[in-house]
């Protein structure tokens, strides 16, 4: 006891105020807590009442459409390779204009996290969160998504923006026609 | 019927109530110390399983007992089976010396309220509340994991040094009520409970009981965000129930022995002595739950500290000093 | 030996060594592009720009072009020097299109990490880009110039390293465009390292066009086992299935660049036809039934007819560690017939070069080193690529280069070139050896005189020759040639392209082994009743097919292990599947006797866009990885003999039982290797095996030569490699066209005792008189003609000479 | 307008070219038969030297300094080589030279072959001097006939042959490495420096690199002596005539040749006629685009490279070009940059790409949506490019360009603040 008194006057200096201070420390919370023990819950009770989540609510994935239809996914594996738990797979491939796209594209929702990683990662703002979150199942299989169940026929979030009309490669439009770009260059011409 | 015969029905029928009150009771009072956590933290609580939740231990006690038993590979089968079992039991033996009401009179025989009116049963007490070290040492131990074996010996060296300040508050009680008997001791406190006569040994008592069954802030043993589950993290299934079921008991006990100690028993106007033996035993619990919904965890060397530097010596002063006055007052 | 300062670090650096080298050795790496180790520093980018602040140049200064001198005090965290490269990465990426997500170097491109190490962020350029048309550049190469940051690397690479004509610059200022004057593929036999090359997304594989992310390759250090030079290469697999090959770097082999069959010929493990799964008299079993029925065979075998009726056949491209495993289990059951390549040539040219090449082989780093270098009967671009490229090098640096080679040999560089028919290639060896040139002809002997002269002049000299048209016999006297050569001052090298990857380490197995011949004739006298290959395939592999498919009939058990869809492996009555390449790790021995370690980039298994058939993977689970029964060869030679043997176990008992690979167990993958030490004694040279000629009227001496993409055996089952191959043709010298009145580019008719074949007719200037050629072509008419046989009796007629 | 002697103009008049019968008239290659039947080689370097001559293609080096690098004496292939890659902006005088008397190249050629002992000889002219070739070519064909140029050269051991080559046309040409490697047949990029062109010029071998003026005062310095020389020019420091080729807003833009050290605003008044229009004087490259401006402060500055370096800029090839008071600098320095930015080889990048993000800032700046950061910007574009690329283009390029910053700031701000270019009519 003694060396106690020794620790706290090493402590607390000889203040008698930093022991009143400490006793009203230990005491204070029983009062706070008890105070709360009759404060309303504030649960939702979830079944019966239901929340509406805002729009940039975290839940299940669609994958997106630009302006003209076309599928705004170019499997650039940023997604797979952002996710944490490796849910996404997907194979990329070149149709007949030179359009990379997803030849199959796999989420498996049972195994995904919803951390938005992938939103986040996507280049072309194909992956997109939806607050869709009732969303469980009893058979891990009918939790893998493929492409054909992703894809939804709208562009979600940023609903202009079209990637291939920016990339600078001509495949949207022809090889320097977009608004930024000069046309291709004639290297057989020194002209200016 | 020979009355010995009728003596051993009769603490056969105590002994089976006291079960039954005791495993329900710490059935509930896991489910309320879920509720009342729950109100303190301003949610409902389970209230899902029957109205209000009351059927909550009930699903629980079905969900520990179908789920798998898992035995880690390089576990002290035998010690690994034993060791909740002994937490268990050691629990629900100290209570056979808990006198929860006068004795009353049934077919003109007089049947005290105990199941054992030991002579000697503060020490009986203390002597199984040390052995209840070893449910969870070799809980720890048997475990063969690093978290269980660190809770293990945490749980042992928290609990060797709590039993001292422990065992030293109930020196004055025993100084006070002249007997090692607990019906003697509830006696003595009427009309004035010991917790006012003699309250240094009332607060010593209750933190060490605390301490004693490893409730927070006393929790290092489990420690989840240290320890994973400290002694019992490798263990499922009814065993960890077991371990489950022997802290709320204990806690029952440990609440019963602070009410036979300090708050004078069963004795109280009006009600029952049982009612008032009870209501004193919930309100205890009702203090553990509440000191859980309040206190952060202690540091492991904040405990050992407060322990031998600040509990030890106050009771030791409290010993002298309520002597010295019994002393001087029978002088 | 200069002492630097750089960042308040000291290094001292090799003379000659410039800054940028010096700075990468302390840890200290600046961003840069256009220099190259390879290639060299030209100062285009202006990127590794340094503050040079004490010593004989001030300010701030190109790294790469400032050679390291004692006293210099750099610092390359200055505001100046940062901002100077956080600008140039901001010019460069002035007009670099906004496709990352859809460029296949995404991940790993150079310019991608330059441009964060560059400090260069936001674009505040705020101009339109320029843009420019691509080019078609054939079935290996996509070309994207709008990603284009002009670092001059491809053309350096592909006109000045590699010695290809038909790609350049276009244009000055910022229009420069690097391509072909029209579109067309790549001519060069290198062209895919202007993959490699390029920091950016301008060119890109386009065999690996959208396969797969770089991340997501899995890659491990390899051997390229398509010739025997052993280049260093980095496969990639992923879903199962090999998705690309790039170039390692191995100093003294390779160096950084690898040939094109190297790069695209890595497609055979992924061959549709690979036989994945065990099977015992064509039925397809589990492995453990697989493993007791050619347990079980063999030593009813032994049990009947003794331990000689089972022969025992290696590959040069089956690793060192199987090969040596099936010489044990060879030992173990008592038969002393084993074999380690079916080709007798190659069998006695590696025995030959493994016993006396000794400490003349020269690496290919020992030939861009050197100041001389004949080339006699070696097609180096159709036999060992990289070769040529190696011998370029030291051409560019003014070295001379004489061939001689009945063959029009092409080469990327200048040479000297004397055509002699193959006959009389051992006299000229022996000429020059002895120095009496008199008795050849007088226009070869004034060429002959000239080259002496040099050979004796050089101070590093090099010799190479191939064992298709030399033989062991020429081998022999090759080596003989350069010890004459040599003095003690005066090291005069030799290299001597072999068949496989492996030849050499084979060559030191089999020693005074039975050869090939020996166990065919076993065979055919029905004395041997069992095969047992090792990822050999004696139906094609051999000097005389015909022969061996007769004797091949007549066994009672043929077991075959192998990872290729192989006549040999079709026809086994027992078969193992192993491990492709890619799939496996073990040591091959090259050419020159270097043991280089290659390790498992991927394990088998049937590739994803097999078994989901292009679309998505299929939604089954199974416990197991679908066609990935196939196992380690040596993993399964041990199995059979009831050894569980790591690979560490198993080198070392190859070093404990051959002194000669000392070093073996301590050899890492990705290093230079270590040559073997030498055997002794070497081995004796059996004689020749002569091949009957009739000179009748109109008979042409046929040689079968290698083609860069059409004869290999890994090679024909690549099938990205298809666009390379040639229709069939035969050369023919332009006096014996004249004769015949041929002319170049007519259907001719090729009749042989092989049979007759349709070809085109190629007229070579000058070929030697009486000579045709025909390249062996798989999966052709051609295929039956076996280069290093020696010649076969052959009559070109026109198409309508053959009707009437 | 005062008569000053003329040296290279001595046989010129209009329409008209002197080839060898007038040019022997006039004293043609008196020089040469000195050098050869008087001289040694090395007597012929010690007078160039002493001459004081300075390199008159932009850059200034002294002749008989850059010729004594020079490995005369050892045996070898060595090659003389005329850069006549006359392109830059503003400038013509090699065209006046070729045009009026194409002889003297020629001999100077020799005599400067033959004090550096060098066999062989080209003359890499400009692609659009077709004249000039033609020119040449002739006064070359009647020095071989002559017997004043091949073989055993006025029956002494020396012999030298001299081939005409035209370019391909492209700025950088006119760069000495660049125009070796034109001659080589390869890209015309510039080389790096060192191993300079004495040590390894065309196909490694030690090569001379000197400009059409310069060897065309050396058989003046060689008949008449260095003293003479010396003599002509206005300066201490100078020595020689100069052309002046004026340009611009000028009443009479032709060429003059002029004393060096003849101060700029007598050129101006005297020369080229006072500026157009009766306006006034703005600024004045001093010596072709590649110079910084000079302004009407240092209108008495004398045109000899020394003065007109501590003035801040250069006599470059002594072109001079004159801007009137209408003039916006922020236009004229923007076209010069287009200029160097099409005229880049591609080869480096602060050249290549950093010229044309300098063309889009000004761009800006001129079209009134520049910001005021864009000056900073500028100066941190013209930082980094100026000396850190590979070749002196992009340094030309920054010439003016430094001196746009520096002198003209204010015009800038007029520019970003009124949101437009404020002399735009």
């Amino acid at each position: 006891m003694a060396e106690g008194i020794d620790v706290y006057k090493r402590r607390y200096g000889q203040n008698p105020k930093s022991l009143w201070r400490d006793l009203k420390g230990t005491v204070e919370p029983f009062y706070v807590t008890l105070r709360n023990m009759f404060k309303k819950p504030v649960t939702y009770q979830y079944p019966e009442e239901k929340r509406t989540p805002y729009p940039r609510y975290r839940a299940r994935i669609v994958l997106t459409r630009d302006p003209e239809g076309g599928e705004r996914c170019v499997a650039c594996y940023l997604c797979s390779a952002a996710c944490p738990v490796d849910c996404i797979s997907m194979q990329s491939s070149e149709d007949e204009n030179g359009r990379r796209y997803a030849a199959w594209f796999r989420i498996n929702f049972s195994r995904c996290i919803y951390c938005g990683l992938c939103a986040e990662a996507c280049p072309t703002l194909a992956i997109q969160m939806t607050p869709f979150y009732e969303f469980s199942g009893r058979d891990p299989l009918k939790m893998v998504y493929e492409k054909e169940d992703l894809l939804i026929a709208d562009g979600g979030k940023d609903n202009e923006y079209n990637f291939y009309k920016h990339a600078g490669i001509g495949v949207a439009n022809p090889r320097g026609g977009n608004e930024d770009e000069y046309g291709p260059v004639d290297v057989r011409s020194n002209l200016p | 019927m020979s009355d010995f015969a009728i003596d051993i029905l009769l603490i056969l029928v105590k002994l089976g109530l006291i079960f039954a009150v005791l495993l329900t009771g710490a059935a509930y009072l896991v489910l309320a110390e879920r509720r009342v956590l729950g109100r303190i933290q301003r949610r409902y609580g389970p209230n899902r399983v029957g109205p209000f939740g009351m059927m909550q231990p009930l699903a629980d006690a079905v969900k520990l007992l179908t789920k798998e038993d898992f035995i880690p590979a390089q576990a002290d089968k035998p010690i690994f089976f034993v060791a909740p079992g002994l937490a268990a039991v050691t629990a629900l033996l100290a209570f056979a010396v808990v006198p929860f009401s006068p004795p009353i009179t049934l077919f003109g025989r007089e049947v005290p309220m105990v199941v054992c009116d030991l002579n000697i049963g503060v020490l009986y007490f203390l002597g199984l509340s040390s052995l209840a070290v070893y449910g969870i040492a070799l809980g720890g131990w048997a475990s063969n994991s690093k978290y269980a074996l660190l809770g293990g010996i945490r749980g042992l060296a928290q609990l060797i040094s709590y039993e001292l300040a422990m065992g030293l508050s109930l020196v004055p009680v025993v100084l006070m009520a002249g007997s090692f008997s607990l019906t003697d001791i509830v006696l003595a406190q009427n009309p004035v409970p010991f917790a006012l006569l003699n309250p240094v040994a009332f607060l010593v008592f209750l933190i060490s009981t605390a301490a004693e069954s490893k409730r927070i802030p006393f929790d290092i043993p489990e420690a989840e965000n240290e320890l994973v589950a400290g002694f019992h993290t490798e263990y499922s299934g009814m065993r960890f129930g077991l371990f489950f079921v022997g802290e709320y008991i204990n806690m029952m006990i440990l609440g019963s022995m602070i009410t036979v100690f300090f708050l004078g028993g069963w004795i109280g106007p009006v009600l029952p002595p049982i009612v008032w033996f009870f209501a004193k035993v919930m309100a205890v619990a009702f203090v553990f739950i509440w000191m859980r919904g309040t206190l952060p965890r202690l540091r492991y060397d904040q405990l050992m500290h407060f322990g031998w530097k600040f509990l030890i010596p106050v009771s030791l002063i409290n010993v002298i000093v309520t002597g010295a006055l019994l002393l001087w007052l029978k002088g | 030996m200069p002492i630097l300062t750089i960042d308040n670090q000291q290094i001292e650096v090799l003379k000659g060594t410039n800054v940028l080298e010096a700075a990468k050795g302390l840890g200290i790496v600046i961003p840069h592009f256009c220099y190259h180790e390879a290639l060299g520093a030209v100062g285009a980018c202006r990127l590794c720009a340094m503050n040079f602040v004490e010593g004989p140049v001030k300010g701030i200064q190109m790294a790469c072009m400032i050679e390291a001198k004692d006293e210099m005090v750099i610092t390359t965290t200055d505001q100046a020097s940062q901002e100077m490269r956080a600008r140039v990465i901001e010019w460069l990426m002035m007009y670099h299109p906004h496709d990352c997500p859809v460029c296949d170097e995404g991940g790993e491109c150079q310019l991608q990490d330059m441009t964060i190490a560059g400090g260069h962020d936001i674009r505040r350029y705020g101009g339109k880009k320029r843009t420019y048309s691509n080019q078609d550049l054939g079935p290996f190469i996509c070309h994207e110039m709008n990603r284009c940051i002009q670092c001059y690397r491809c053309v350096r690479t592909y006109q000045d390293y590699c010695g290809g004509t038909d790609f350049g610059v276009l244009g000055t200022n910022q229009r420069v465009y690097f391509g072909r004057f029209r579109d067309g593929r790549l001519e060069s036999p290198f062209s895919g390292n202007i993959v490699d090359a390029c920091p950016t997304g301008v060119f890109t594989d386009r065999t690996f066009r959208y396969r797969t992310r770089y991340w997501d390759i899995e890659e491990a250090p390899s051997v390229c086992p398509h010739c025997s030079l052993g280049c260093a290469v980095i496969p990639g697999g992923r879903f199962r299935e090999l998705q690309r090959v790039r170039g390692g770097v191995n100093k003294q082999t390779n160096g950084f660049f690898i040939c094109d069959r190297a790069r695209f010929g890595g497609g055979y493990g992924n061959h549709p036809e690979r036989p994945r799964v065990p099977r015992v008299d064509g039925a397809q079993t589990t492995w453990p039934e697989a493993l007791r029925a050619l347990r079980k065979r063999i030593t009813d075998l032994v049990a009947r007819h003794g331990p000689g009726a089972v022969a025992f056949l290696g590959s040069p491209r089956a690793s060192l560690e199987a090969n040596y495993l099936l010489d044990s289990w060879a030992a173990s059951l008592g038969s002393r017939r084993i074999a380690f390549d079916s080709h007798w040539q190659h069998d006695r040219s590696a025995r030959v070069a493994a016993g006396k090449l000794g400490p003349r082989a020269a690496s290919l780093e020992d030939i861009r080193c050197s100041d001389f270098i004949l080339m006699i009967g070696v097609d180096p671009l159709n036999e060992a690529p990289m070769l040529a490229l190696a011998v370029r090098q030291a051409v560019r640096r003014g070295v001379r280069l004489a061939v001689i080679d009945p063959r029009p040999v092409t080469l990327p560089c200048a040479a000297a070139h004397l055509p002699l028919a193959p006959e009389a290639l051992p006299d000229v060896l022996e000429a020059l050896a002895g120095g009496d040139i008199r008795r050849l002809g007088r226009r070869e002997a004034v060429l002959l005189e000239g080259i002496l002269e040099q050979l004796r002049a050089a101070e590093r000299p090099v010799l190479i020759g191939g064992p298709d048209l030399l033989g062991a016999a020429g081998i022999e006297r090759l080596l003989d040639t350069a010890r004459l050569l040599a003095s003690e001052h005066r090291p005069c090298k030799v290299m001597t392209v072999l068949a496989g990857p492996n030849s050499f380490g084979c060559g030191v197995l089999a020693r005074q082994g039975p050869d090939f011949e020996a166990i065919l004739n076993g065979m055919l006298a029905g004395e041997i009743k069992a095969l047992v290959c090792l990822e050999s395939d004696p139906m094609t592999g051999s000097s005389d097919p015909a022969r061996t498919g007769m004797a091949l009939g007549k066994l009672e058990l043929l077991a075959a292990l192998d990872y290729l869809p192989t006549a040999a492996a079709h026809h086994a009555h027992l078969f193992l599947p192993t491990t492709a390449v890619p799939e496996s790790a073990g040591v091959y021995v090259n050419n020159e006797g270097r043991m280089l370690l290659f390790s498992s980039a991927m394990d088998p298994g049937t590739p994803i866009s097999v078994s989901g058939g292009g679309d998505h993977p299929p939604r089954t689970f199974l416990p197991a990885t679908p066609g990935s029964e196939p196992r380690p060869a040596w993993a399964t030679l041990g199995h059979l003999q009831g050894r569980r043997l790591s690979l560490r176990d198993i080198r070392q008992a190859i070093e404990m039982e051959h002194p000669n690979f000392a070093g073996l167990s301590s050899l890492t993958t990705g290093g230079e290797g270590k040559r073997i030490a030498d055997i002794s004694p070497p081995p004796e040279t059996a004689p020749e095996i002569p091949f009957p000629h009739s000179e009748g009227e109109g008979t042409l001496r046929l040689y079968a030569m290698e083609d860069f993409a059409g004869s290999g055996e890994l090679a024909g089952y690549a099938s990205a490699l298809a666009p390379l191959r040639p229709t069939p043709f035969v050369m023919l010298g332009a006096l014996d066209a004249k004769q015949r009145s041929l002319s170049d580019g007519q259907q001719v008719r090729l009749r042989s005792e092989l049979g007759g074949v349709g070809v085109a007719l190629r007229v070579v200037p000058d070929l030697p008189a009486g000579i045709a050629l025909v390249p062996r072509l798989r999966g052709t008419a051609l295929e039956s003609y076996v280069p290093g046989r020696g010649h076969y009796d052959c009559q070109i007629l026109s198409e309508d000479e053959e009707k009437t | 307008m005062k008569q000053h002697e003329q040296v290279l103009f001595k046989n010129r008049s209009p329409g008209e070219t002197a080839f060898l019968e007038t040019y022997r008239k006039s004293g043609g290659y008196q020089g040469l038969e000195k050098a050869l039947t008087k001289m040694s080689p090395e007597q012929v370097r010690e007078e160039v030297k002493k001459s004081g001559l300075r390199g008159r293609g932009g850059a200034g080096f002294a002749t008989g300094m850059k010729w004594s690098f020079f490995p005369a004496d050892k045996p070898g292939e060595k090659y003389l080589v005329c850069n006549g890659d006359e392109m830059e902006p503003g400038t013509y005088k090699d065209r006046e030279i070729l045009m009026a008397d194409p002889h003297q190249l020629v001999e100077g050629m020799i005599i400067s072959a033959y004090a550096l002992q060098i066999p062989v000889g080209v003359i890499f002219i400009r692609y659009a001097y077709e004249q000039c070739s033609r020119n040449l070519e002739r006064a070359i064909a009647e020095a071989m006939e002559a017997g004043l140029l091949g073989k055993n050269i006025l029956k002494s051991d020396f012999s030298f042959e001299l081939h005409l080559h035209r370019s391909a046309g492209r700025y950088i040409c006119g760069e000495e490495t660049a125009l070796l490697n034109s001659l080589e047949g390869v890209r015309a990029n510039p080389r790096s420096k060192p191993p300079f062109p004495a040590q390894k010029g065309i196909f490694g071998k030690p090569t001379n690199v000197n400009n059409v003026e310069t060897f065309a005062n050396v058989q003046h310095i060689i008949a008449h002596g260095s003293a003479w020389f010396k003599n002509l020019a206005f300066t201490e420091s100078g020595s020689g005539t100069k052309l002046y080729c004026l340009s611009g807003h000028l009443e009479r833009p032709e060429c003059f040749e002029l004393p060096i050290g003849i101060s700029l605003g007598a050129v101006i008044e005297e020369y080229g006629g006072g500026v157009w229009r009766g306006r006034r004087f703005k600024a004045a490259l001093p010596g072709g685009a590649s110079t910084p401006y000079l302004t009407a402060e240092h209108l008495g500055v004398g045109l000899d490279f020394d003065p007109i370096e501590k003035a801040g800029s250069r006599l470059g090839t002594g072109a001079v070009t004159v801007f009137d008071e209408t003039t916006c600098m922020v236009a004229a320095t923007l076209n010069l940059n287009r200029f160097f930015a099409r005229e880049s080889c591609g080869w480096c990048t602060p050249c290549r790409d950093g010229l044309p993000f300098i063309n889009w800032l000004l761009e800006k700046i001129e079209n009134g949506q520049g910001e005021m950061g864009d000056i900073d910007m500028l100066r941190e574009q013209i930082r980094n490019i100026n000396g850190r690329t590979f070749c002196a283009l992009a340094m030309g390029a920054m010439g003016p360009m430094q001196s746009l910053v520096d002198l003209f700031e204010e015009e800038i701000i007029d520019h970003i603040k009124k949101r437009c270019c404020p002399l735009k009519t």
